[in-house]
């Protein structure tokens, strides 16, 4: 019988492979696309866990609800910005985005 | 024999349960063979399109249309695929081949995809799912990922925008779309198409026929058809995204571009028109094969209809027109059934869909006097008389001098 | 409504206005003067609508309409402020109302509404005409309008905001404030063309006076407060405050409470109601525009002093021995008397048409300080009623004199004054509505017989004088009457018989109808108001009309006082002053011709001189007061006191001050205080310096950063924490 | 094994390796596409968790927008020399080592917990959870205020990405 362990275990390994991506990549965009993966492997975790421990309770559907809407405000705004900054810069390398410093 | 599909279905079950087959393996393949016979029949069916459009193009402007190959020219559609499917296959220069090869499939594939909720008959139905409606929607939006795949696999430029367009145009059309399918929906209380079905005694057609028409022009706009068709506008990007392909590749567009307006005919025969409902159909279920591909075609040919008779609008024309006009039509129109159906709960159906009736003809009424209005005034600043040059204002006058 | 609700709307209006004119509409002419206008109407009736209410309630005196509310905390106690409504609240709002009303119409004529703007009229000056072409290309020099029009307006309305808080006020506190504010206009209003000197001068001057009193007035009112713990009329005016008054003794003289009180309140009046010795503000005072010579200083604020005395007057009565006058009322006859006389010798040789009005003022205003001095508190109040209606009318009346002279001036370019009474004469003709409502207001204040109003109050002073014996009192005022008569056939004489001595007199015309109507709404009461204070056995038409004022506002007290009987002597008497009066004047001044000097100038020599410089005392106070106060404050306070006492003081203590500082800031402030912020400041900055290289500007590898403390975080909470 | 089993290994895989395919490809068109599959794998577990609902509002939202989106925004913002150098900054070993960490220490984490191998309960059938999350989105006594705000956020987000990302022409 199919348990909780594999969806957690993949969450997991689908989160991690998303923080390694928002962490190393170079370009915006790629760091958009890991956070992302991160964002499925949390939503993955709250219909799990709905799934398996309350399937009585629907807190865990509406939370990723929420969290969907999140994610769309998140990229919408992400995405307005890096064409913001590429007009005015004309990159969007993460690393090369660096004047706020000092 | 009412039922051939389901009977053949079971006993193929009980065929394999025999031989010592585990359940879900049994369910499993069962399950592949529908979806095979399924995309069979539609493709076999889009060859008879192929046809039936070439055919109807000639009536409408006055010509004959295929009529050497076979008999009314049937055996055509046959003989372009072998056409194609010798020419040569062109891979561009610079092109990203392994995107660019599966472009045309994802293209096809997506309109397949959607008839696993259509319900051809009580018995017949891919999957009941419980979203079918927002399932639609999901698909359709896949739907331009084939394209603007195939856009940006081409390496050309005249593709890209082609593709650009084609998106926006989708990304405009689908709010409405959207938002229509969802007035179904509450009359029926479901999102599943067979419970929508079964819900229209009388077809929603009659009581909101208003959805209908909004759902009717945004699926056209939709699918890319005339005069919605300028992601492909010849005038202006050659073809538009499947320009660099060739041979049996461009005939998978090809022929995805004329299912997909049977596909959004049949969602909306199913939707509006009662999808399988007709006469004997509870004795003979498979009598809704028959009144579902009828009330589909008869679609099909209002939208051939609408295509040889108008001419292609401008993009911005046409983005405005979902903006500024179909979605909040929509929009109005959802609230207004939402409240209506709220408030007559309870009240006898043939009452409930002539007060819906009444209620979508009253928006439609209003909606055409506010069109009128703005008609006349725009038909007058158009009209105005426009200086050939005009002075420029006189700070602009200085800025100008000091550069 | 609760009538008390309304009486405490009475002032809104104008204040509302005020702020409304001076905030939003003063750039609109129209829209400020409508809204004063209608302010003053809204007012107008609400204490229409009160006086009505009073007069039928019948029993006002005991039950006057009143509220309270809490002001200010007092120790234990509130201050409490309210409003009061008693028979003699109600005289006074039905003429303060009426008069208020009238002069708001009249000044929009009178300031040349409708009229162009001047050619070189600039704020602060009054206007000096217009340039205007007709339709046969003609060009005329009009009037033109005021510009400051909107302000005039404003001024006006808060002082109306100030007279209605004073009427409807249940305290002398608020009173005062309400007297407060009116000097305040009195001060903006005749320093209203301010960019002339002497409208200047006589502005600061009427302040400065009326000054004088009002901090008297206020330690009055201030023992009051300390003696009676309260100065709501209800508790001051009650027996057992009265016979404590009455009861304390003062180191003064060994005089009571109350005979102090009283004479601090009247000095209070003295100088509201411009009585000897401080009378000489007011006629310095025409020199603001003539609706506010009529308004401040004929028919209401004036008239606030004589109201504060009748008022107060159980104060001032307090401790009388029946038939036997305190202190303060003898020295309130004193003054009041003289007053009346002196400022009637000098109205007699005034050639300015306001400043004879002004002296006039002044001299009624002792009569009525007279009859409070000798109790004759009804008499007063009814002279105050009677006065207030054909003072403002005369006022208004040679406004429009005035007015109509200047147009003659702008329009034949003459340079003459035209106030001066001897640039006039036969108005008659020209001026037809001013002549005849003139006319009514000169004969009510000499005191035409029976017909007009001037006439039965007059008559009732003097009757009461007579009743009492007090023969001083009796014949001063009966002189005075002489002389006012005298004066006003003068006035009237010079003015408007007689032919045209000038040019521009000839081209007088007659003025608008919004200044001729408030003349004639003004001349109706004029002649009637008269009528509502007969005596009672007055011979044929005594009875015939209830006397209203004995028995309505003499109700306040809460004893009644007795009606007099009637005597003919005081009747004969008045009647002969009156009618002696008015032919002399006629006599003397009826054929007074262009150029011509005044023909009582050689009769009389150095009194005549005397007379015309008002018996000096501008030049005695200048030397007397003024002068000295000029050196005082230049050679002892200036120079001394300032420069040297307290300038050195400052200067030494700057200069302790600063050697301290510059010792603090050598060894406190310099070594350890900012040498203590220097390293703080350094340390950070220099461990900034350190840290700095963190902040990359990289998101990343903030990210990573972020992700490492956490998950030590985490893990110490794991595994050093949680275990155990 | 069950069909479950297998269903879910291939789905796994599949996603897994879209998504470290996401994260190493060169071409940043690729790593959407990836993601695209990725995303699409994600929705299949969901479907496997009977959330028809999520699966298909994940193709909606995942796939038909936020991809989309990204696509667009990869084509609008390219280099010429876009391909020239790492892909990756100095810090991705640092990065990949902390990744393996948190695996390491989530995996570790969750096997301590006892609810860790909770077997599949069975779904009551009678109810339609599409119906309960609907009722319980817009039930004041449950979550119609997040929802309200999350509907707000959008528009926020909708209004200021148009402000953002406008051309103002000077």
């Amino acid at each position: 019988m199919i348990s909780l362990s594999y969806f957690l275990v993949f969450a997991a390994a689908l989160f991690c492979i998303g923080l390694y991506g928002a962490m190393a990549r170079k370009n915006s965009v790629a760091i958009l696309m890991g956070i992302e993966l991160m964002l499925n492997a949390v939503v993955i975790n709250l219909i799990a866990f709905w799934r398996f421990r309350t399937p009585e309770v629907i807190t865990g559907q509406a939370f990723a609800v929420i969290v969907f809407a999140v994610a769309a405000a998140e990229v919408a705004v992400g995405l307005a910005l890096f064409i913001a900054i590429y007009r005015q810069r004309q990159t969007i390398a993460a690393d090369e985005i660096d004047l706020l410093k000092w | 024999m009412s039922d051939p599909v389901n009977f053949i279905a079971e006993w193929l079950k009980s065929l394999m349960a025999n031989i010592g087959l585990p359940t879900g393996v049994v369910v499993v393949i069962i399950t592949l063979i529908g979806i095979v016979v399924m995309a069979t029949f539609l493709l076999v069916m889009d060859i008879g399109l192929v046809w039936f459009e070439r055919k109807m193009v000639a009536r409408f402007q006055d010509r004959l249309g295929p009529n050497r190959v076979g008999p009314f020219g049937l055996i055509q559609p046959i003989a372009d695929i072998i056409k194609l499917l010798i020419k040569e296959d062109i891979m561009p220069q610079g092109a990203d081949k392994f995107i660019f090869n599966i472009a045309p499939i994802f293209a096809l594939a997506t309109v397949l995809l959607l008839w696993a909720v259509i319900p051809f008959a009580p018995t017949i139905l891919g999957s009941d799912i419980n979203v079918a409606v927002l399932y639609i929607v999901a698909i359709g939006a896949v739907g331009t990922l084939g394209i603007i795949m195939a856009g940006w696999a081409s390496n050309n430029k005249y593709a890209l925008l082609g593709a650009f367009r084609t998106v926006a145009q989708m990304v405009a059309y689908e709010v409405p779309i959207v938002i229509a399918l969802l007035v179904p929906v509450i009359l029926a209380r479901s999102m599943g198409m067979q419970a929508i079905v079964e819900a229209q005694s009388p077809w929603y057609i009659f009581v909101i026929p208003l959805a209908a028409f909004i759902l009717f022009v945004a699926s056209i706009a939709e699918i890319g058809r005339t005069p919605f068709d300028i992601n492909e506008a010849e005038s202006e990007i050659v073809a538009g995204y499947h320009i660099e392909y060739t041979g049996m590749k461009f005939g998978l567009f090809y022929a995805g571009e004329l299912l997909h307006a049977l596909t959004v005919s049949a969602i909306i025969a199913t939707l509006f028109l009662g999808g399988w409902r007709g006469p004997f159909v509870d004795q003979v279920p498979i009598l809704g094969v028959f009144y579902l591909f009828l009330k589909s075609f008869l679609i099909y040919y209002v939208i051939m209809w609408v295509r040889y008779s108008f001419p292609r609008i401008r993009i911005d024309q046409m983005l405005g027109f979902s903006w500024k006009f179909l979605t909040p039509l929509a929009l109005i129109l959802l609230i207004v059934v939402a409240i209506l159906s709220k408030v007559l709960e309870g009240v006898s159906p043939p009452i409930f869909a002539l007060a819906m009736l009444a209620a979508n003809l009253i928006i439609i009424g209003v909606t055409v006097t506010v069109l009128r209005v703005y008609a006349r005034v725009e038909r007058k600043r158009v009209g105005e008389e426009r200086p050939l040059a005009v002075v420029p204002d006189p700070e602009l006058q200085q800025l100008i001098q000091q550069e | 409504m609760e009538s008390s609700t309304l009486v405490w709307l009475l002032p809104a209006p104008p204040l509302l206005a005020f702020f409304l004119i001076i905030f939003l509409t003063n750039r609109s002419k129209g829209l400020s003067h409508t809204l004063g206008i209608l302010a003053v109407l809204l007012s107008f009736i609400g204490s229409m609508v009160i006086v009505v209410l009073g007069l039928r309630s019948g029993h006002l005196a005991e039950e006057p309409f009143t509220s309270v509310i809490n002001w200010f905390p007092t120790g234990d106690t509130w201050f409490q402020i309210g409003v009061w409504v008693d028979p003699l609240t109600v005289a006074t709002l039905f003429f303060v109302a009426w008069t208020i009303l009238m002069i708001f119409i009249y000044s929009v004529g009178y300031q040349n509404y409708g009229q162009p703007k001047g050619d070189h009229d600039v704020p602060g000056l009054p206007p000096h005409g217009a340039t205007e072409k007709d339709e046969h290309g003609h060009e005329h020099r009009v009037p033109s309008i005021e510009p400051m029009y909107s302000r005039f307006f404003a001024f006006l309305a808060l002082f109306s905001f100030g007279m209605y808080v004073l009427v409807v006020s249940n305290n002398l506190l608020t009173l005062f404030v309400g007297w407060e504010i009116m000097g305040l206009c009195s001060y903006l209003l005749i320093g209203f063309w301010y960019a002339k000197p002497s409208a200047r001068a006589a502005a600061i001057k009427a302040f400065l006076t009326t000054r004088v009193a009002d901090v008297i007035m206020l330690l009055g009112l201030a023992y009051l407060y300390y003696l009676a713990g309260s100065l709501s009329y209800d508790v001051i005016f009650s027996e057992e405050t009265l016979h404590l008054l009455t009861e304390t003794g003062t180191p003064f003289l060994g005089l009571s409470a109350a005979v102090v009180i009283g004479i601090f309140l009247f000095i209070g009046t003295i100088g509201k109601s411009a009585q000897w010795p401080l009378h000489v503000w007011l006629p310095d005072a025409m020199e603001g525009p003539t609706p506010v010579s009529a308004m401040i200083h004929a028919a209401t604020m004036v008239s606030a002093g004589v109201y504060l005395v009748i008022r107060v007057f159980p104060i001032i009565s307090a401790g009388a021995v029946h038939g036997e006058p305190t202190v303060t009322m003898n020295i309130m006859a004193f003054i009041g008397a003289f007053t009346g006389l002196f400022a009637a010798t000098i109205a007699v040789t005034q050639n300015d048409i306001k400043r004879v009005l002004a002296y006039s003022t002044i001299s009624q205003l002792g009569y009525m300080i007279a009859a409070i001095g000798i109790g004759a508190y009804v008499a007063a109040a009814f002279h105050l009623f009677t006065h207030a209606f054909f003072k403002a009318l005369l006022f208004l009346g040679s406004g429009s004199v005035i007015h109509g002279v200047e147009h003659g001036v702008l329009h034949t370019d003459e340079h003459v004054d035209p106030q001066d009474m001897f640039n006039m004469g036969g108005l008659r003709k020209k001026m037809p509505v001013t002549f005849w409502t003139f006319l009514i207001g000169g004969l009510a204040l000499s005191g035409f017989p029976l017909l007009t109003a001037g006439f039965w109050s007059k008559d009732e002073i003097l009757a009461d004088a007579f009743a009492q014996s007090n023969w001083a009192v009796f014949i001063t005022l009966a002189f005075a009457a002489l002389l006012t008569a005298f004066y006003t056939m003068r006035q009237i004489t010079l003015t408007f018989l007689g032919q045209p001595r000038t040019e521009a007199s000839k081209h007088a015309v007659e003025s608008k109808w919004t200044m001729t109507l408030p003349l004639v709404g003004l001349a109706v009461f004029a002649i009637g108001a008269g009528w509502l204070g007969i005596t009672n056995d007055f011979p044929i038409i005594g009875g015939l009309l209830p006397n209203y004022m004995h028995d309505f506002v003499g109700e306040t007290l809460a004893e009644h006082p007795e009606a007099i009987r009637f005597n003919w002597i005081p009747l004969l008497t008045s009647l002969a002053v009156a009618f002696g009066g008015l032919f002399l004047g006629w006599l003397v001044y009826r054929n007074v011709s262009a150029g011509e000097a005044d023909p009582l100038e050689k009769p009389l020599g150095p009194v005549y001189s005397l007379l015309k410089n008002k018996y000096y005392f501008d030049e005695l106070y200048d030397f007397i007061f003024v002068r000295p106060a000029y050196w005082i404050s230049r050679n002892f306070t200036y120079l001394w006191l300032d420069r040297r006492i307290i300038d050195g003081f400052l200067h030494g203590v700057a200069r302790v001050a600063y050697s301290l500082g510059g010792l603090f800031r050598n060894y406190i402030d310099r070594p350890i205080v900012n040498g203590f912020g220097d390293f703080v400041g350094e340390s950070v900055k220099r461990l900034g310096r350190g840290a700095r290289f963190i902040q990359t500007g990289r998101i990343q590898q903030y990210m990573v950063m972020a992700l490492v403390i956490a998950f030590g975080t985490l893990f110490y909470y794991l595994f050093f924490l949680a275990q155990p | 094994m069950t069909v479950l089993h297998v269903i879910f290994l291939v789905t796994a895989v599949v996603t897994l390796g879209a998504a470290v395919m996401v994260v190493t490809a060169r071409n940043l068109i690729h790593s959407a596409l990836w993601l695209i599959l990725s995303l699409f794998g994600v929705a299949v577990i969901y479907g496997l968790l009977s959330a028809a609902f999520f699966a298909v509002v994940q193709v909606v939202i995942y796939i038909g927008a936020i991809a989309i989106l990204m696509i667009f925004a990869i084509m609008l913002t390219r280099r010429v020399k876009q391909d020239v150098g790492s892909i990756v900054n100095k810090g991705w070993w640092l990065a990949g080592l902390l990744a393996l960490v948190l695996f390491t220490a989530l995996v570790w984490l969750f096997s301590t917990w006892s609810g860790f191998r909770t077997p599949l309960p069975e779904l009551a059938t009678d109810v339609d959870t599409i119906k309960v999350l609907g009722a319980a989105l817009v039930s004041p006594s449950h979550y119609v205020l997040p929802f309200e705000v999350a509907s707000v956020l959008l528009l926020a987000a909708l209004i200021g990405a148009v402000v953002v990302a406008w051309e103002r022409k000077s």
